[in-house]
């Protein structure tokens, strides 16, 4: 079987979760390797969250907010921005590839440029292969988020 | 270099006729519906910006209102009653004016009065000049003969030093019109053969008007085939045959046919423009300018008298016919001296003129697009 | 070996000795703690071997004190045996609690390690390309073994279920007194928990004054006159106190130098290194991606400093391409 | 706690999800999840019966959670949390997975379709056992409103609210009401003057008992949330008096403060400020309130051109559009004609922007009143020059003209800059004290551009007028009164509603290293002295969650977005 890359996707409410819905009422074609996760802000996405979802097996992590300047909370993809430049330093050490963990700016508008950033991901990660987690978890017989949320 | 922009030609165009021209708004309905429209010379929409944006020169350089003929079917489709129709009328009488390099006819355009004026002076002129050289020359009771009131000898060669005159001075215009729309123009260059090739339509649009058919309103073609059939008809008979016109008292049917049918034409043409430029039942009739008017009153009365002083001349009236002859002449050296050069009756030489350039110009923008057209041979066949 | 008194266990795996002098600067209290209790294995004090550990019962234990990280097999064969020993097994200091310091080897690998150590150095002699393997045959019938060095660092409880953590590097000594007693006494707490920490963070017992956070250039301490009334943080030094438990007694911002994180996450932290990750890049005043890695590169290896006692506890817990 | 019991409700969305995703299998496999006490699908779960199906799910299996798997939560979120209310239990019970938009709208592959549909799902039922029940919270709604500007924005909120009966406090920094409105002549398309618009609505706010009017002031701080803001005003110039200073408790503020025009000096190329004549529209317009079109040599000009976009929909200055720039030319040409018949109007213009009511008819009426329109194409400009002694006009513009295609020049006497508006250089100032965002162009954002225009993200602060985009005199106007409603509404109900969604610290937690204070946008996060806490306002929280994200003692939590919630979700979506 074909390795089909798993991507968690953390979209912001206003800009980019409009967006894919835009993309959807658009009737925009993309992979369904991205599962959505909705929060208000790419503010609240904690690297705890990216760190989580690749433990749990994701092949990658896409972090979708607002353009720069248009945050409906006026900065918080700034925020997003800086912890994303830190992350991408401490995922390296750890020996994650650069292109498993994503930051796009997706406007509500533009559901034509969230169904490219994910079908462009996809494919990036397809040529990448699984995650060593997602490798480790199916050789497991125990799936390994059990042991992490208490 | 720039183009140097007149805002007041809307203006101006207006003392020569037009009145809504501002309404227009580019829509190209006119166009899309004036069956003369086709490339490379679409009309009315074309002269209509050119003119609101008041692009004078490039106006002056356009063939374009002579290819219309006034069937009125682009005024009817204006959804904004631009009347792009009298537009182009206004613009013909404004290129007569252009042509002319006197001016009068700049001034008869804009003022009627100075129009009228001038007829009025030639008339009397012509009138006392008659009177004279009748009472100098002849006896006012004999028509014709050696005593003959005014001998047709030497109306002749009256006749002829005025269609001299005339002639000079349309030519001087005629040459102005090629100068500024086909030898002018620095973007396209006719060889010589064209010229020859394409001299044949200036007498085939002179005689057959067959644009004007072209237009849809067969009626009102026939109707200006008639007027022109007999003016041409008379002219050929005044300048040629003057003396068999005018000798008498016996009817000469080889000539008199010619002259009668011509006057019934004339007349009958000149009553049906009259009666439609009354009834305003036409969109081409709707709107007459004085020049118009001024023309066709002056045609209908120079036959009128035309054929009266015939009339009285068969039925033995010398004197009378006399008289009626002044009268005639009051109204044709006028006609002739104000309205040919430099009014309405220009159209007659441009028309045909208009369709040549036309020909010619079209010919050279097509020359011109195929040969740097910068495609390789493989495009082109490809279009192809 | 008196049946009155508690049995214990003393072990130092992968570490430092720290631990034990932790143990020791409890001072004249050791000595009390001699007079509860049999101290059955203590490697630095006490003469015990491990197969007298091997012939106890199970569960003749009392309490197991484990410093250390398990870095080989020997580490996690000791730690097997204590657990099974032992009533109660406690991960003492950092190592045993989150990998510590000698779990920094998870960013790097065995083969880096040994070639660093033994092939690659200037220190070493010429030509000598000796390295450790596990079994060396010694003539023919004998075999001299060491124990296996494992490709990665495991924290204690990687290995083996653990009773309590006991935080920090080395943990404070009256924070060993107080579990210590506490394991005499037999006052502990549910199953799992921290003990000899609190449960808030450094930033609580800091007596520098903290204001908003805006930093627009790291430095490291020597590069800047220091307020020594002022939080660090917002004098530009990199300081982990917010995200750390505290319990050590504030020692390392007392001294002018940022908290490094030994005592760990706060509870209901999952990573600590992340968390520390959100907080610092949260304060930074940037931008543009430029702009944000300009001030970055103020702190050397970031992965390093959040995770300097807990590679091995993190999420990601190894760099396996190295 | 009592055990969590989860109906999971499968929506076919009549063959928008069923024809992709097997709606059916998902229901059998989720079923099997612990906690899940039913499952079903439907055809419409929206419609009234599908509601009424989950109500009574409720009731009879005593469920306590549900997810529905079927459209966006954008749109029908709030009509399950309703169903859920209607079944008595609390309405953030609920979860919802995007099925449609954002998976069988968007795969065709029935087999990846269901399984991603399935992953969403399960995200779902496992986020909904974590859920917590939430309540709305209140707080007073103070009467009183802080009007800033005295335009006509300003005086039409003012005059809305002090005639219902409310007290406003109606602070303007100049000396004088009116705003950029009293430097105008007649208005377009109607040709209203714009002095009578004024004079009426100036009397009636300075003869209301209601309205405080508060001339050459400023706002100088606000803090507090809304229904309970204390403003400090105080004296607008700097050598004002700065004890003078009322301290203001007011419920709602609305922002009218209005544009500046477009500085015409920094384009260089229409030669303004060197060539004597070419004039900016308000100085054009200063010229007929005073009833004096006269060039600076005293003649009376007889070509006169007007260059619209100046400093507008430009790729160096101002890319947007300043909307009543082209009426106000037509209405320019329109006095011109009036003033001086025999004279004549250029009007170049880029595109003409004629939206509005009688816009149409007003530039149709310009043009048949030969006004000579020419198209220059946008990022082109006209280029003005001094005419040739001997010529006709005093200048000539050369400008590519887009219709005809040809270079032309343009004779003109004087020449009119369309001038654009642009945000006031001390509106980032004004922001920052009220805590509302900008544009990159400077002009304060609105709530929701299309559904919330007068709102703002900051509870209980309006916007109105050109202070927000560039506005003509009846969007202002129709603007300043519904923020004007939006707060009647509000003084009505005496109370506000808080969203029960906020983040809030645990303060056992809470450390006080201050690293969330600067995160929040709507200074939400307070830090105590005293207790060495920060705490979250909730009714300034508007929950984007940037506190909690760095808050590295999890001492923050967001409410309906905790850490435990999300963590469920990514397992989910991963199992």
């Amino acid at each position: 079987m074909s390795f089909e890359p798993k991507i968690v996707g953390f979209l912001c409410n206003w800009c980019s979760y409009a967006g894919a819905d835009l993309a959807g009422t658009s009737r925009i074609q993309y992979p369904a390797n991205v599962r959505v996760i909705r929060v208000m802000c790419s503010a609240r996405i904690d690297p705890t969250f990216v760190l989580k979802a690749l433990r749990d097996g994701a092949d990658g992590v896409l972090i979708c907010g607002c353009h720069p300047g248009d945050c409906h909370y006026t900065e918080g993809n700034y925020k997003a921005l800086r912890r994303y430049e830190l992350l991408k330093q401490t995922l390296c050490a750890f020996g994650i590839e650069e292109a498993r963990v994503r930051l796009e700016w997706v406007s509500a508008s533009e559901g034509q440029v969230f169904a490219e950033v994910v079908t462009d991901m996809t494919e990036k990660i397809r040529a990448l292969g699984p995650s060593r987690f997602r490798v480790e978890q199916e050789n497991a017989s125990q799936p390994v988020h059990q042991e992490v949320t208490k | 270099m720039p183009i140097r922009v007149n805002p007041k030609l809307v203006n101006e165009i207006e003392r020569y006729g037009a009145e809504d021209v501002s309404k227009c708004y580019h829509c190209g309905n006119c166009s899309a519906v004036c069956p003369h429209s086709t490339q490379p010379f679409v009309f009315p929409r074309a002269p209509m910006r050119l003119l609101q944006m008041g692009f004078e020169s490039k106006l002056q350089n356009s063939l374009e209102p002579w290819l219309c003929y006034y069937c009125g079917q682009c005024s009817e489709q204006c959804p904004r009653d631009a009347e792009p129709g009298e537009t182009m009328m206004s613009l013909r009488r404004w290129l007569i004016s252009r042509y002319d390099f006197t001016g009068l006819s700049r001034l008869f355009y804009r003022s009627w009065k100075a129009e009228l004026g001038a007829l009025l002076i030639m008339a009397v002129l012509t009138g006392v000049g008659f009177l004279l050289w009748g009472f100098t020359h002849g006896d006012i009771r004999s028509y014709d003969g050696p005593n003959a009131f005014l001998a047709s000898s030497a109306v002749h060669i009256f006749d002829w030093t005025m269609a001299v005159v005339l002639t000079l001075f349309l030519t001087a215009n005629c040459v102005r019109m090629w100068w500024f729309t086909v030898a002018g123009r620095k973007d396209i260059s006719v060889p010589l053969l064209s010229y020859l090739r394409g001299v044949y339509l200036i007498p085939l649009h002179f005689f057959t008007q067959k644009r004007y058919a072209e237009c849809g309103h067969k009626t009102s073609w026939a109707v200006h085939m008639v007027l022109m059939a007999s003016y041409v008809t008379m002219f050929v008979l005044i300048m040629f045959f003057l003396h068999a016109v005018q000798a008498g008292p016996e009817i000469n049917w080889n000539v008199h046919i010619f002259g009668y049918l011509a006057t019934a034409g004339l007349i009958g043409a000149c009553i049906v423009m009259l009666r439609a430029r009354v009834k305003k039942d036409h969109v081409w009739s709707e709107r007459s300018h004085a020049s118009d008017w001024m023309f066709l009153v002056l045609l209908l009365y120079v036959s009128v008298t035309g054929i009266l002083q015939h009339i009285l001349h068969r039925s033995g009236l010398g004197m009378a016919a006399n008289i009626t002859y002044v009268c005639h002449m009051m109204g044709v050296v006028p006609m002739l001296l104000i309205e040919v050069p430099f009014s309405k009756w220009a159209h007659m030489a441009y028309r045909p003129l208009a369709m040549f350039f036309a020909d010619l110009t079209a010919e050279a923008l097509l020359a011109k697009e195929k040969k740097p057209s910068g495609l390789s041979s493989p495009q082109l066949a490809e279009i192809g | 070996m008196s049946p009155e008194k508690l049995q214990i266990a003393l072990y130092w795996g992968a570490a430092c000795g720290g631990c034990d002098v932790a143990v020791l600067d409890t001072n004249e209290f050791i000595l009390d703690v001699a007079a509860a209790a049999d101290i059955r294995l203590w490697p630095i004090a006490v003469d015990g071997k491990y197969k007298d550990v091997e012939k106890m019962q199970d569960g003749e234990l009392d309490a197991a004190f484990y410093n250390g990280a398990v870095r080989n097999s020997e580490n996690e064969h000791i730690a097997r045996l204590l657990r099974q020993k032992s009533k109660i097994l406690v991960a003492f200091g950092s190592c045993s609690h989150m990998g510590g310091i000698p779990g920094l080897a998870n960013f790097t690998s065995k083969d880096k390690i040994l070639d660093t150590a033994y092939l690659n150095n200037p220190s070493i002699e010429p030509g000598n390309k000796t390295v450790p393997v596990p079994e060396t045959k010694i003539g023919d019938d004998e075999t001299l073994d060491i124990p296996e060095f494992y490709d990665q660092v495991y924290k204690l409880d990687d290995v083996v279920d653990v009773d309590y953590y006991l935080p920090g590097c080395p943990p404070a000594p009256h924070q060993v007194k107080a579990v210590l007693l506490a394991v005499v006494k037999g006052e502990l707490p549910p199953k799992g928990s921290v003990v000899g920490a609190a449960d808030f963070a450094v930033c609580e017992d800091c007596k520098r004054e903290k204001k908003e956070k805006k930093v627009t250039r790291f430095y490291r301490p020597w590069e800047i006159i220091q307020d020594p009334t002022q939080c660090l943080m917002d004098q530009g030094i990199l300081c982990l106190g917010p995200a750390t438990r505290s319990g050590c007694g504030v020692r390392c911002p007392d001294t002018g130098q940022g908290c490094r994180g030994c005592y760990g996450p706060l509870p209901g932290v999952v990573d600590h290194g992340a968390k520390s990750l959100s907080a610092v890049a949260s304060i930074v005043d940037g931008k543009t991606p430029e702009e944000i890695r300009g001030i970055l590169k103020g702190i050397p290896d970031f992965a390093a400093i959040a995770y300097r006692f807990g590679a091995p506890a993190s999420l990601m817990k190894r760099n396996e391409k190295q | 706690m009592e055990e969590v019991r989860i109906g999971v409700y499968v929506c076919n969305c009549g063959t928008n999800i069923a024809k992709v995703v097997d709606c059916d299998a998902i229901c059998a496999s989720l079923s099997k999840m612990p906690n899940v006490a039913v499952a079903r699908t439907y055809k419409y779960m929206c419609s009234t019966p599908g509601q009424e199906m989950i109500v009574e799910d409720i009731r009879k299996n005593n469920l306590n959670r549900v997810v529905v798997a079927a459209c966006s939560p954008r749109m029908h979120e709030r009509t399950f949390r309703k169903a859920l209310q209607t079944a008595g239990i609390n309405p953030y019970f609920f979860e919802m997975a995007n099925i449609r938009e954002q998976c069988s709208w968007v795969h065709e592959n029935e087999e990846t379709a269901t399984a991603k549909a399935e992953a969403l799902t399960r995200a779902a039922i496992l986020r909904v056992a974590h859920h917590e029940p939430l309540e709305n919270l209140y707080a007073d709604m103070c009467p009183s409103t802080l009007v800033l500007g005295g335009g006509i924005a300003g005086l039409s909120a003012a005059l809305e609210l002090a005639e219902s009966g409310h007290p406003v406090f109606l602070v303007e920094k100049t000396d004088r009401l009116g705003g950029n409105l009293a430097r105008v002549d007649l208005t377009a398309p109607h040709l209203y003057s714009a002095r009578d618009l004024l004079t009426d609505r100036i009397a009636r706010v300075r003869a209301n008992p209601y309205v405080q009017l508060m001339l050459e002031s400023e706002l100088k701080s606000l803090s507090g949330f809304v229904g309970n803001f204390t403003a400090i005003v105080g004296a607008a110039k700097k050598n004002g008096d700065p004890h003078k200073e009322h301290v203001l408790e007011v419920g709602s503020v609305v922002v009218c403060t209005g544009y500046k025009e477009f500085d015409a000096g920094r384009v260089t190329h229409f030669g303004y400020g060197k060539l004597p004549n070419v004039v900016t529209s308000f100085e054009f317009e200063k010229m007929l309130r005073e009833g004096n079109i006269r060039t600076k040599e005293g003649r009376i000009p007889e070509y006169f051109a007007i260059v619209h976009c100046v400093g507008s929909r430009s790729r160096d200055f101002h890319g947007y559009c300043s909307r009543v720039c082209c009426m106000t030319a037509l209405k320019y040409a329109h006095e011109i004609k009036s003033a001086i018949p025999n004279s004549y109007v250029s009007d170049l213009y880029i595109d003409m922007h004629a939206f509005g009511k009688g816009h149409e008819d007003f530039y149709r009426g310009s043009s048949e009143a030969k006004t000579l329109f020419l198209m220059y194409g946008k990022n082109e400009h006209p280029v003005i020059k001094r005419a040739q002694p001997g010529e006709e006009s005093e200048m000539l513009i050369e400008v590519n003209e887009q219709l005809s295609g040809e270079t032309i020049e343009i004779p003109a006497d004087m020449v009119i800059l369309m001038v654009g508006m642009e945000a006031r250089s001390e509106s980032g100032d004004v922001a920052r004290l009220v805590n509302i965002s900008q544009d990159k162009d400077g002009w304060y954002i609105e709530s929701h551009p299309k559904l919330d225009p007068v709102a703002t993200t900051t509870e209980g602060i309006f916007i109105a007028g050109t202070c927000a985009a560039p506005k003509d005199i009846p969007d202002t106007v129709a603007q300043a009164r519904a923020a004007a409603a939006r707060i009647l509404g509000r003084i009505a109900k005496q109370k506000i509603e808080i969203d029960a969604v906020f983040a809030e610290v645990d303060e056992d937690l809470c450390s006080g290293c201050r690293v969330c204070n600067s995160l929040c946008p709507y200074s939400a996060v307070e830090f105590d002295e005293e207790k060495k806490r920060s705490r979250v306002n909730s009714a300034l929280c508007k929950a984007c969650g940037a506190c909690v994200a760095a808050c590295p003692s999890c001492a923050i939590k967001a409410r309906h977005f905790t850490d435990r919630q999300i963590f469920a979700q990514i397992e989910g979506v991963l199992r």
